[in-house]
């Protein structure tokens, strides 16, 4: 037996080959123009919000750090808005928080809504009707007169509460998904074997399971960053929401109260909604392109 | 001549033999694949007399379903007939227009399909699918012949009429594949395409349903192909057997024949490695792979596992030739006599 | 009888019962667990402002009642569920003495009427395309036109709303800018009456249609695919039926009952989803009710509304679950045996 | 020693507080295995007949709802953790597809590694490799042409054989094969069974066939236990049972083998022909022979109660009343007699 082919080719599961995996990543990239796409685009503003920062100080977005009303100029690159901010300044910082908000919240919502559709979907039974009950009572609550409710009453927050609160309220969905997704793949061959090799029930779950639900993992954290997004913006239109903090929806809100849409101020409700357009359709494209992995019949279809 | 397609003009040369009611000459199917085209069914010829029962058998990627589907044009996006003919009575199937084959299907030869379980319409109750079958084929009137003829073959399939009321979830595997042979039989098709109808089911109900299915057959003298990988059951039910091997036919013989005298040394070897109940702890397996049809071999497709191989076969494609009355083999074996 | 076996029913009525449950507790515990003591401090702020207004004191004293806050918490909360149970919301605070059904109960009109109306039409066009979209049998043109309508989905409703007032109200005045209907009008069955509320409807109903459009059909062509998928469509093809039966009574037919599903809990959020739009526009439906209240500190009219929007999701979802196995003679919710 | 057995198990599913369904998939089955005389016992029946149930209880991955199943005399339910540990060692298994065992996410190295590493077998990387190779070697594989690959790069028999690998390297004393052969094809199957036969007679591995499937039962096996809905019909030697059925259910079946030989067809043995072709509506429950409904023989007492087996040979025994003449036989004698 030639031992040195032996090793060659067994080896490189066991050691972590960068390069492999560099390829392997940008394979999936160059096969999903679509998704990378959409990642650009996101990083693209990402990167405008964070570089813009350098450019400019942040105490141009306070109120009455420049002249009222101004057009967009050389010194304003996005005018100034009724109340005095630079707005170039306040999108660049609003930016940011508002991604924060979405991935704060995506990651709340999927981790919370995994850790439930596994246990659920695993264990089945009295486990299962529990965690499903709830989930289904809360998918059924309306989600956004709930935030509503919530910011009404509690008037202050920061952005990073109100990344937690509208995560906590965005499981159900993907606890939903990962559930019934679990229920089949609990019932594959594969999970037996892995029992007669002596894993238990812990390590099934992360080391047979889980690796099966990148997808759709994937998919319901790209959902979840746009529904948070949609929620807090909307939230945030209403007045509610962090107050003293630049988010894109606290602009629009401030922009739609002083009535920036009949002046004609289009530099003060132009940027956020461009913003907005970018950021959804982003999102959009990922998740179009990631719903093919994890409803696999799509694949045929789109590739004829 | 089809009774649902109006008269076509046949081509001299495409004029064929009475005594084929299915002519199918030269069919070539390929689909595309991320890794290139493949050759899913590669230059098969053969032909059906009336009231015969074919037997197609081959293994997993043998091509036999795609080329029973090509048979009636149900191949789906990526597959593609790419050439040759497919004589019904004299009419090439793969010339008609589309809505001539649409009235030929089920009119003039009909499918019974792999996977009895998912073929009906779980939404739909069986009376309504068998009533839609016929509505599609009668251009007005005629309820009443029709639902007298939908309680015929139900009777026929022994088949209570209580099941036009059923769900297709509320009938067992067995009940599930005598509607799919009911609807088959609906319209008194020339040809009946069986594609492992019983693959599903037990062995004592595949029995019961594979009678009653050779049954209907010779009550209504329609020939049938049944498309398979069991040779028991190819042993029990047809009078002749193709075997398929990489996407061509590579021998078809009368089924007492096959069995006692193989020709093609795959043949030989599937045949060899049958269990019986005649000896023990004894198993003959062919050993090397299956060809990969995105890369296939060279000439013969069976070369590479061949145990009496030629230096020319793998360069020359053997044709399929009849060596003796009725017996045809594609093997370089046989070409010197 | 198949399909609805009495154990089922009764988990269902249970099941609707418990999201009421779940959701007026929420309404009892968010003002009194969220920090701030929101009700205390309205509490002080009322007792100081109330000496100088007109039924101030009364208006009061109906909110220290309505809250209970004299009495222990779980006394309040018993207090609270009874009154929930009788739908008795009590008066609003704002507009007292107004009950709060003064206020809601045409509010619910109107959102019905406009959101109800927008989600049924998204819904029947939204399959339709995404049924042309997953069929092969579509002219390419026609699904690169149909593609298209993917494109609203990139906005937020709102925000689309607030790009159709600017445009088609504010700039181009060919339509009305807020309100349901011409401010004044009386509210009858009249010609002048329906005419006007359609043209007030036009653009916020646009503006829910066009932004969710694509995800209707989206989801409609990935259930089309699976259908399509299925073995039944093979056979359904070699009985030699015409495209167009295969298309809506094998493809669409089978495809729709999942998509119930979601219209139930869609058309139940109707009010919460459009809450935003209603705003946009000054419509007085629901959700605008609720804004004007969150404005006002109208604490028993927001108590009222976002109970409201509970069971009214929680209704559609129960009917639609007791009606679905009609739909889809697969699902017998007899009690589940193993097999 | 009786290395492993079923004493008189029971399985009940939906017996539940919410189900009315009670469906009882294995009924008081009784089987021994000898840790002596390693032999090849095949489990017979068509779908319904509870042979998987019965194996997912041999296997310790359900609990019996009544009697126990032993692992050299111990009862599985009062096992502690290590005396477990050593059940799972010895007591492995095989499934009916070979791809479907395999985890898309990872190459087929990880079915091979983890039983190694959770069981310890290896005291370094190069000991685990050389027991992996020897293992694939032993199941008639090469190892660089099968490390390192997804299973879908591996043709199914070469899947299957890597099954085969895997519960060889706990160098266990029982494999359990669940319909190994069913998913694959006529020219791979011989290969596959022939290496199963292997086991048993180099390695002295005990093999439980699970078929539906009578010819390679017969082919493989020496002893057959027919079910039908959970209960044993007919137990006995391969040679008894299939060349002479005496259960009418039993008769049936062999009736119903499509044999590959046109000259044998169908129904040669015309005795139980007459069978009804309903597929078994279900009898009263928990009275009667299960059988009854469809039994062309069935008398008066066949409803009343079910038969036991009766012992119409030194080493076969069927549960019928037409050989109520016969000594009566419990199921656990009759298991350890034929063991022995």
């Amino acid at each position: 037996m030639n031992t040195a082919t032996v090793q060659n080719n067994t080896r490189p599961n066991s050691g972590v080959n960068i390069w492999k995996t560099a390829r392997v990543v940008l394979g999936f990239f160059n096969n999903n123009r679509l998704f990378t796409f959409g990642v650009l685009l996101l990083l693209a503003l990402f990167l405008f919000g964070y570089i813009g920062e350098m450019t400019t100080s942040r105490k141009m977005a306070d109120m009455g750090a420049a002249k009222l009303n101004l057009r967009p100029s050389a010194e304003n690159l996005l005018g100034t808005d009724g109340l005095g901010r630079d707005m170039f300044t306040v999108m660049v910082i609003g930016i940011p928080n508002t991604f924060k908000i979405g991935f704060l919240a995506g990651a709340v919502g999927v981790l919370i809504g995994a850790l439930m559709g596994l246990i659920a979907g695993f264990y089945k039974g009295y486990t299962d009707t529990i965690f499903s009950s709830f989930a289904d009572v809360m998918l059924v609550i309306p989600t956004l007169a709930i935030l509503i409710t919530v910011s009404a009453y509690v008037r202050v927050v920061t952005v990073e509460i109100m990344a937690v609160i509208v995560g906590l309220l965005s499981w159900p969905l993907p606890a939903r998904l990962i559930r019934s997704q679990t229920l089949s793949l609990r019932e594959r061959l594969f999970v037996d074997v892995a029992r007669l090799s002596g894993q238990n029930d812990f390590e099934i779950i992360i080391f047979q399971i889980l690796p099966n639900l990148t997808a759709y993992l994937a998919a319901s954290f790209v959902g979840a960053v746009s529904g948070g997004i949609l929620a807090s913006v909307g939230l945030e239109v209403l007045g509610l929401g962090p107050q003293n903090v630049p988010t894109i929806g606290r602009t629009l809100y401030y922009a739609f109260n002083y009535s920036a849409l009949f002046k004609g101020m289009w530099w003060w409700w132009g940027p956020p909604l461009v913003t907005l357009a970018i950021i959804f359709t982003g999102l959009f494209m990922m998740s179009v392109s990631l719903d093919k992995y994890a409803n696999p019949r799509l694949q045929g279809s789109t590739h004829n | 001549m089809l009774s649902n397609v109006k008269t076509k003009p046949v081509d001299v040369r495409t004029k064929t033999r009475a005594d084929r009611i299915l002519d199918v000459r030269n069919l070539r199917v390929s689909y595309q694949t991320g890794g290139g085209q493949v050759r899913a069914v590669n230059d098969v010829s053969f032909f059906l007399r009336p009231s015969e029962r074919l037997g197609l058998v081959g293994e997993s990627g043998s091509g036999k379903t795609t080329m029973a589907l090509s048979l009636m044009r149900l191949l789906q996006s990526p597959a593609v007939i790419e050439g040759g003919q497919v004589l019904l009575d004299g009419v090439d199937l793969l010339s008609l227009s589309e809505e001539e084959m649409r009235r030929a299907r089920l009119a003039d030869i009909a499918l019974i399909p792999q996977g009895a379980m998912n073929s009906l319409n779980p939404m739909l109750k069986v009376g309504e699918q068998l009533r839609d079958a016929v509505t599609a084929h009668m251009d007005s009137g005629g309820k009443t012949s029709r639902e007298a003829r939908i309680f015929d073959v139900l009777e026929s399939v022994e088949l209570s009429r209580n099941v036009v009321n059923a769900y297709p979830h509320e009938l067992s595997g067995g009940m599930k594949q005598r509607v799919c042979i009911a609807m088959g039989i609906l319209l008194k098709p020339k040809v009946i395409i069986a594609d492992e109808p019983t693959s599903a089911l037990d062995v004592v109900v595949q029995r019961q349903v594979m009678e009653t299915l050779g049954r209907v057959q010779s009550e209504l003298g329609a020939s049938i192909i049944l498309v398979g990988h069991d040779m028991g059951l190819m042993a029990q039910f047809v009078d002749r057997v193709g075997v398929m091997y990489g996407g061509k036919l590579v021998e078809v013989s009368p089924v007492r024949e096959i069995f006692k005298d193989p020709l093609h040394p795959y043949t030989q070897l599937l045949i060899g490695s049958l269990p019986t109940l005649e000896s023990k702890e004894n198993f003959k397996g062919i050993s090397g792979m299956t060809p990969s049809l995105l890369t296939p071999p060279t000439g013969c497709m069976f070369h590479p596992r061949c145990p009496q191989v030629l230096p020319h076969c793998q360069v020359e494609i053997p044709p399929l030739v009849e060596i003796k009355p009725d017996r045809w083999v594609a093997c370089h074996l046989y070409n010197g006599s | 009888m198949r399909g609805l076996d009495l154990g089922y029913f009764i988990r269902r009525i249970g099941m609707f019962l418990l999201v009421i449950f779940v959701a007026a507790s929420f309404n009892f515990m968010i003002p009194r667990l969220a920090p701030g003591n929101p009700i205390g401090a309205i509490t002080s702020r009322m007792s100081n402002a109330s000496a100088g207004i007109e039924n101030g004191q009364a208006m009061f004293e109906a909110y220290r009642e309505r809250f209970g806050l004299d009495d222990p918490l779980y006394i309040q909360y018993t207090k609270y569920m009874w009154n929930t149970l009788r739908l008795d919301f009590g008066e609003s605070l704002s507009a007292y003495p107004a009950e709060v059904w003064d206020i809601i109960g045409p509010a619910i009109g109107w959102s019905i009427s406009l959101i109800g109306v927008s989600v049924l039409i998204t819904f029947v066009l939204g399959i339709l395309i995404g049924a042309l979209l997953a069929w092969k049998g579509t002219p390419g043109i026609l699904k690169s036109l149909l593609s298209l309508t993917m494109i609203g989905g990139v906005l937020p409703y709102y925000l689309l709303a607030m790009l159709l007032l600017y445009f088609f109200a504010f700039t181009a005045h060919v339509l009305p800018m807020s309100g349901a209907v011409e401010s004044g009008m009386a509210r009858e069955l009249s010609w002048p009456f329906i005419k006007s509320a359609f043209r007030h409807a036009i653009l916020p109903a646009s503006s829910i249609i066009l932004t969710s459009l694509g995800g209707w059909a989206l989801s409609m062509r990935g259930l089309m695919v699976n259908t399509i998928g299925e073995d039944y469509m093979l056979l359904a093809e070699a009985k030699g039926l015409r495209k167009s039966r295969i298309l809506w009574r094998y493809a669409i037919r089978n495809a729709i009952p999942p998509q119930l599903m979601h219209l139930a809990i869609a058309l139940g959020h109707v009010v919460s989803g459009a809450i935003l739009v209603e705003i946009v526009f000054s419509y007085p439906g629901l959700g605008y009710q609720l804004y004007m209240s969150i404005v006002n500190s109208d604490y028993t009219v927001i108590q009222g509304i976002t109970l409201i929007l509970a069971v009214s999701v929680g209704l559609a979802v129960l009917i639609i679950d007791l009606v679905y196995p009609r739909l889809d003679p697969r699902v017998t919710y007899v009690a589940e045996s193993s097999g | 020693m009786q290395l492993l057995e079923a004493q008189s198990v029971t399985k009940v599913f939906g017996s539940g507080v919410l189900s009315k369904d009670r469906l009882v998939a294995v009924d008081e089955v009784s089987l021994t295995i000898n840790e002596e005389k390693p032999s090849i016992i095949s489990i017979a029946g068509e779908s319904g007949s509870g042979k998987t149930t019965l194996a997912r209880l041999l296997l310790g991955m359900i609990q019996p709802s009544d009697g126990n199943i032993r692992f050299r005399g111990k009862d599985l339910a009062t096992m502690d953790r290590s005396e477990r540990r050593e059940f799972r060692r010895q007591v492995q298994a095989i499934f009916q597809d070979p791809f479907e065992v395999y985890n898309p996410f990872y190459r087929i190295d990880q079915v091979l590694t983890t039983p190694v590493r959770k069981f310890k077998l290896a005291g370094s990387k190069e000991e685990e490799q050389r027991l992996i190779e020897e293992s694939l070697q032993l199941a008639g594989l090469r190892p660089n042409e099968t490390l390192g690959r997804y299973p879908h790069q591996l043709s199914g028999g070469q899947r299957q054989r890597i099954m085969v690998a895997r519960a060889l390297l706990l160098n266990p004393r029982v494999i359990l094969a669940d319909e190994p052969v069913s998913m694959v094809d006529a020219s791979l199957r011989a290969t596959i069974l022939e290496s199963l036969m292997k086991l048993k007679r180099d390695l002295g591995i005990s093999l439980i066939y699970i078929t539906h499937d009578l010819t390679t039962a017969y082919q493989i096996s020496k002893d057959i236990y027919i079910l039908y809905r959970g209960s044993v019909a007919e137990v006995g030697s391969v040679e008894q049972v299939i060349k002479d059925p005496q259960h009418p259910y039993t008769k049936l079946l062999v009736n119903s083998i499509p044999l590959p030989d046109p000259d044998i067809r169908w129904g040669s043995q015309n005795d139980v022909d007459q069978a009804p072709l309903t597929s078994g509506l279900k009898s009263a429950h928990g009275h009667g022979c299960k059988f009854a409904n469809r039994c062309p023989f069935v008398m008066a007492e066949c409803h009343e109660k079910q038969p036991p087996l009766y012992r119409t040979h030194e080493d076969r025994a069927v549960a019928c009343f037409l050989y109520k003449n016969e000594p009566s036989v419990g199921g656990r004698e009759m298991a350890e007699s034929l063991a022995a």
